[in-house]
């Protein structure tokens, strides 16, 4: 239908340079590795699991935290309160925080002697280089996305549309995951999808929870340290490629969905 | 003084230096109006490679370990290196470490391996402090003459190895680890507690270089899967001026800043008496002017 | 059954006025309003999709002035459809049949009867997104009809719908009052009120002026508004003297043949009694005025004329008299009427 | 109207704990400051300064680089073209980009050697260790969030308003700035907001570019390594106030424009 | 003027096919169909919303199949309003105006003069997301008649007004058609086209089944649809036989006067004029049937009766009437009508 697009071309031009922009330095670095390289690299099973960990931890971090982070975008979006500013302002805050001083603040918050560290320690778990400690991290830096996106997205559901479906005799719990969660969607899988993957590029506040096991950024850190650019350039290269395959896939998801819509 | 306004220094150098060159720094720039010392602070193996992988403009780099220089940067980048600091491995803690009023020298490997003791240390791969830290269990087992002593502290509480000695720190001063093993310098510029070893294990003699050499362990090579052996050797600081150096007039007086009464108080103050001079593999090429700090190889 | 006291409500400029309004069981109630006048304000607040500033909303004995919406026990048909746009046509009516414990053979014979009903079921499996306006209006309303509320609040719910779509639409809406269930209903068109409903009210600037039993309403409408707006034009306020006058608005004096004795009241003139001429007619009319053609508007069959004789006059005449005698706007003309063709409500 | 918000109890809970989650690390940061730490701090020159650079250079980043993303993602939101699930998918590459990798590359697209640094050159402009650079890395690692919200804004926008507003003889740049952008310009103030944000945070790539002059987040590094927790802390807290009160004002201010709409 | 040549579009299950349509200068043509006949896609393939898959566009000559929208002169007022949200009723209307080099206080004039014209000063000041539907069509309405385009394009623009309001706006809409704009209006109201159009095409299952003048059109529709859907009841194909008498679907013989020599044709009945009684009445009408009633719909003032007397009749009878005789459905009942009261259609 679309056919006729009226995007004026001057548009294009600035968007050309834009996607100019992010491409180029990435460009630079796939033309500076061999191809050689890059399978020697993907066979290395240090590289592979640290692959393997960092989409797992982002991934859980993601799924775990959402289940909190939906109802409270919902709740933002729906509730005006007093100090609502206050707090729509602390959710921000996790994104300005320097990560170094994020992952200094959440050790305080999953060390030993904090409340959180003692429940996992009952359990005999020590979120410190654990797995969990990584996830912990990325989440905190992380979040502030997925609660944008979502409550940006519930704000475009037409309240009336709830309310048609409570008429409707639907019950509250009903009415959110039958309108309000399918309607906003999009824009909560948009959330999702850069959570989990301001998840996967974290290094400052991680390495400071964990530096074993090690993921992806921490490995690529280490091989540039011990080995230099050489070594660790195909690291990179390898999961760039990972994850936008895993982005690709993800879009497009989210465009079919869209699609089946209309 | 004759320099420039905007005249620039760029020093790289190891983050257990921080303090004494940042009062370097004041004290230069207030003797040479104009000038501004940027100090770069990282790990000893990232500031050279900043130099040489992403070949970044430095004037100076000063590293932890004078073999670093040695390494990566000769004859490349640098052909000179002057030894010109001492520092020793300590056992750092703070007032709420656990056993903090009990530890000696005499218990402090016995206080570490409790069960409820967490301590860190920093990954032998990309710091000489974490490969220090092999090294001096190694020293400690024959001190103590304890067997498997090296072996039962390096398995000890892998999950607090970081990558540098400082993020350590933010284990430490947040309660999540105990101890850590760590340069005397940083602890007393911190305003921290440390035990201090005996010579024979804290690798600060240089009179025990030979005995310290006794101990090795192995870590990464230039590629990933090879290796190279490391042995103890007496902690030696060194510092270079890079040939593409932008600014070599001012680095040389930087350096001779550092090496004169003043530097010497600074970093008698901070931990990490000055050795020189000292002896030099590279003696020919080093600038005349510094020639003086250094001593030839017979 | 339903009762609202007293409401009142401020909406910015807009207001509404001490809205009393009481529907018995059984009921078709029609609303009738100009647009704009704040009936779908009014059902909005019944069903508790707004609070009002005063007043109480009762359903069957019970205030639920500020129940939860979900737990009123009214339906409403929006105006603007509401129809859910990432479900199908088929999800929609689905949508309340799902909390109520049916069978899914249940489920899909419902969903197919009132589809069958409002006239859908071709587009049962379509997506909502591309419907045109006729068949939103269907949707909301097979989804609301669907779930038989006791009671129904229906706003405008057949003006997107063409003639003979609006016919079947009524008469399942009167079945459906027939057996039981209680509906409010809410438009701007009379012929619908007429169609429809037993009860009615017209409400103006914010309040009901008039309401009551259709028949009524319509027979004796208590204003000009109401007369105009219920599609009835020569309505006047008239003071009458003895000698079977009435004088209209000071201007006017018409005969009037009987007029109970009363000092003050209404007239209506049947504009299809009307004659129009161009000249003076000798006739057994006894109102006999000269006037000038304001308007002509032309309907179905016949044509509106309206002329104004001091007060306006709405004419009705059939399309061979007016190219009979070619009457132009602004040409003078004479009306006449007998005095029979005035009905006169005390 | 919304007096009676239907949210249910549990969403209010759930939300309670990310909302925890997110304030007790930052709460046990700012419990651990005295009030003449900070003091001292907020009248140190060098802390100052430095607050200063580093919201100037990503309040610079974000407000350059928005004329480029913001029709880049006009364009993503309404032509449909074959690649565009790759081009999405590179949209979202400098998240998750290891940081130090993201600066490496970086350092490769603006150095002397590459054009871009050619150019600055010519006209005395070097990159490396300007807040030119620094905020070019900003913009490098925060620039999808613009596009992605400003995309999910376009995409919210009825495409039948802006045929509307052509059919009434606009030209496709008028209905651009006078139905398209403010239409989408709650999500998009929300992309600039958290572009701002994830760019005020950047430690790694910034690193690699400038250590000097000297952003906030490298300000807390070098003081943390340093001095110790007790010198970093204070910096870190003073930063982050003076960040809460910009996003409280910020939010307020896209809440003002969406009040006025109704 | 404007002319559609061949137009076919598949969207989905639905289609239009073969569209032909020529609109000349200053003609007021109404389209005319049921709900989701493809109205609206028409329109909006004229204002080049959507593409057909084949046949052409043109406007004064020049092909505009594949122009852009903007570069279109042609208006169109959508059913959905398209008001803009984020712009105050004012600024909608003023919209249109901004690009044309005029001073502010032209603009300012022309705001007023059609915000009056559309009975919306008012509002002028508020914003657009609270008001009501009759009132956002009217903003439509202003922001597009403002623009005074050549061409106007109304998909159903007066749907959501009351009668009084409607009455105004078609008398707005004849008078800028008499100045000389031509307008395409499109809508599902019979009595729309007759109030306002000189021509009328009607719109059915994907093709237009018949186009003329409106008078032609209403007079002598081509088919049962166009019939029924055009108000005209008792519609019917016959068969004539010499012997003066007309077979309706082999079912029925009615008598008719004269059937000029045709074999096959048209006839209406006038509802009005078919009498219905309990008893077969001796009469001078020649046509007497026994029927069923099978439905009674009230109107104002009078009902619409549905008889089975083999063909479904639909007989028009006063209040009055009804209660005397006291019908109900499915009694049986006596109708008869006079051979005159049936008009052939050749
Ligand atoms: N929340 C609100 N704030 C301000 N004004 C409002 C609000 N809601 C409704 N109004 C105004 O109240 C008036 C009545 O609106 P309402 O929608 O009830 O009219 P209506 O009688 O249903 O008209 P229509 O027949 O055109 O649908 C309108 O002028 C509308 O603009
Ligand atoms: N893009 C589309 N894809 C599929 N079906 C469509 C699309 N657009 C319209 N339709 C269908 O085409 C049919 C005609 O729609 P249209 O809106 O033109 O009807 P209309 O004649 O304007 O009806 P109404 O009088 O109810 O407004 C409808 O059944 C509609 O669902
Ligand atoms: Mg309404
Ligand atoms: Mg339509």
């Amino acid at each position: 239908m679309n056919n006729k697009s009226h995007t004026p071309l001057i548009f294009i031009l600035l968007g050309g340079l834009i996607l100019l922009f992010i491409i180029s330095p990435l460009l630079g670095m796939f033309l500076a590795t061999t191809p050689a390289q890059l399978f020697e690299t993907s066979k290395d099973p240090e590289v592979v699991n640290s692959i393997w960990l960092t989409l797992w931890a982002s991934f859980m971090a993601t799924i775990v935290f959402a289940v909190g982070a939906i109802p409270l975008s919902y709740f933002l979006a729906r509730t005006n309160f007093r100090f609502k500013g206050i707090v729509n302002g602390i959710v921000d805050l996790p994104v300005v925080i320097p990560h170094s001083a994020a992952g200094i603040a959440i050790l305080g918050f999953v060390s030993r002697d904090s409340v959180l560290g003692k429940v996992g320690s009952s359990v005999g778990l020590n979120f410190v280089g654990h797995p969990a400690g990584i996830a912990i991290a990325m989440a905190f830096v992380s979040i502030p996305f997925l609660i944008n996106a979502a409550r940006d997205g519930f704000e475009n559901v037409p309240v009336r549309l709830e309310k048609t479906a409570l008429n409707l005799g639907a019950s509250p719990a009903r009415v959110f995951f039958t309108i309000s969660l399918p309607l906003a969607w999009k824009n909560i899988l948009s959330g999702l999808i850069m959570m989990f993957a301001r998840g996967l590029s974290e290094f400052g506040a991680v390495i400071i929870i964990a530096y074993h096991p090690m993921i992806t950024p921490i490995l690529i850190f280490e091989r540039f340290g011990a080995f230099g650019l050489k070594y660790a350039r195909p690291v990179s290269v390898v999961f760039i490629i990972v994850c936008l395959v895993f982005f690709v896939l993800l879009r497009s998801l989210a465009k079919e969905r869209k699609s089946t819509d209309a | 003084q004759k320099t420039d306004k905007n005249e620039k220094l760029i020093i790289f150098h190891a983050g257990s230096l921080s303090v004494p060159f940042k009062q370097m720094k004041d004290e230069f720039e207030k003797e040479n109006p104009g000038v501004e010392v940027l100090l770069e602070s990282a790990g000893s193996v990232q500031c050279a490679r900043k130099i040489t992988d992403l070949k970044k403009d430095c004037d100076i780099m000063a590293s932890a370990d004078y073999k670093v220089i040695d390494e990566m940067l000769i004859p490349d980048f640098t052909n000179w290196n002057i030894k010109f600091a001492g520092n020793e491995m300590a056992i750092v803690f703070h007032d709420q470490s656990k056993y903090a009023g009990e530890i000696n020298t005499e218990n402090w490997y016995e206080i570490l391996l409790r069960d409820d003791v967490f301590f860190g240390r920093s990954d032998p791969n990309s710091d000489p402090c974490g490969y220090r830290t092999v090294l001096i269990s190694q020293l400690a087992q024959e001190y103590y003459k304890i067997p498997g002593l090296s072996e039962i502290i390096i398995s000890k509480n892998n999950e607090y190895i970081r990558p540098k000695e400082v993020d350590l720190l933010a284990l430490l001063e947040s309660g999540t680890i105990d101890y850590l093993f760590l340069y005397r310098s940083v602890a007393q510029q911190h305003n921290l507690n440390y035990l201090v070893l005996p010579d024979s294990i804290n690798l600060k003699n240089p009179d025990l270089a030979n005995y310290y050499k006794t101990a090795s362990t192995n870590i990464v090579g230039k590629e990933p899967g090879t290796a190279i052996t490391v042995n103890g050797e007496p902690m030696v600081y060194g510092i270079t001026i890079l040939q593409n150096a932008p600014n070599k007039e001012l680095a040389i007086k930087f350096v001779q800043f550092i090496l004169s009464d003043v530097g010497a108080k600074i970093m008698e103050e901070n931990g990490q008496p000055l050795i020189t001079p000292s002896s030099s593999e590279t003696y020919s090429f080093i600038p005349e002017k510094l020639k003086i700090f250094a001593k030839e190889i017979k | 059954m339903l009762k609202l006291n007293n409401i009142s409500i401020k909406l910015g400029d807009f207001q509404l006025t001490n809205i009393d309004l009481e529907l018995e069981k059984g009921d078709y109630y029609v609303l009738l309003g100009k647009s704009g006048v704040g009936k779908t304000v009014l059902l909005e607040i019944i069903a508790g999709l707004i609070q009002p500033d005063s007043g109480t909303v009762i359903l069957n004995e019970i205030d639920i002035t500020h129940e939860k919406i979900q737990k009123r026990k009214v339906g409403i048909v929006f105006q603007d459809y509401s129809v859910f746009p990432h479900l199908s046509v088929k999800q929609n009516i689905e949508y309340p049949l799902k909390g109520k414990n049916l069978s899914s053979k249940q489920i899909e014979s419902l969903i197919h009867e009132y589809a069958e009903l409002t006239n859908i079921p071709h587009l049962l499996n379509r997506g909502t997104q591309k419907l045109s306006g006729g068949e939103l209006q269907r949707v909301a309303l097979a989804r609301m009809l669907v779930n038989k509320p006791d009671c129904l609040l229906l706003d405008e719910p057949l003006a997107s719908l063409d003639v003979q779509l609006k016919g079947d639409l009524r008469n399942l809406l009167r079945k459906i009052n027939q057996n039981g269930t209680t509906i409010l209903h809410v438009t701007h068109d009379y012929e619908e009120a007429i169609a429809l409903s037993n009860k009615v009210a017209v409400i103006h600037e914010g309040k009901i002026i008039q309401k009551g039993l259709t028949k009524e309403v319509f027979k004796k409408p208590a204003n000009e508004f109401v007369a105009n707006f219920t599609g009835i034009k020569n309505f006047f306020f008239a003071e009458f003297s003895p000698v079977n006058t009435a004088n209209i608005n000071g201007k006017v004096n018409i005969h009037v043949s009987n007029h109970d004795q009363i000092e003050k009241g209404k007239i209506i003139i049947r504009g299809e009694e009307i004659i129009i001429s161009e000249n003076h007619l000798q006739s057994s009319a006894t109102n006999n005025f000269k006037g000038k053609i304001l308007q002509i508007i032309p309907y179905f069959s016949n044509y509106e004329i309206i002329i104004d004789i001091g007060i306006e006059l709405s004419v009705v005449i059939s399309e061979e008299s007016l190219s009979k005698f070619k009457f132009k706007e602004n040409s003078e003309v004479w009306v006449s009427f007998k005095s029979t063709a005035i009905k006169i409500i005390p």
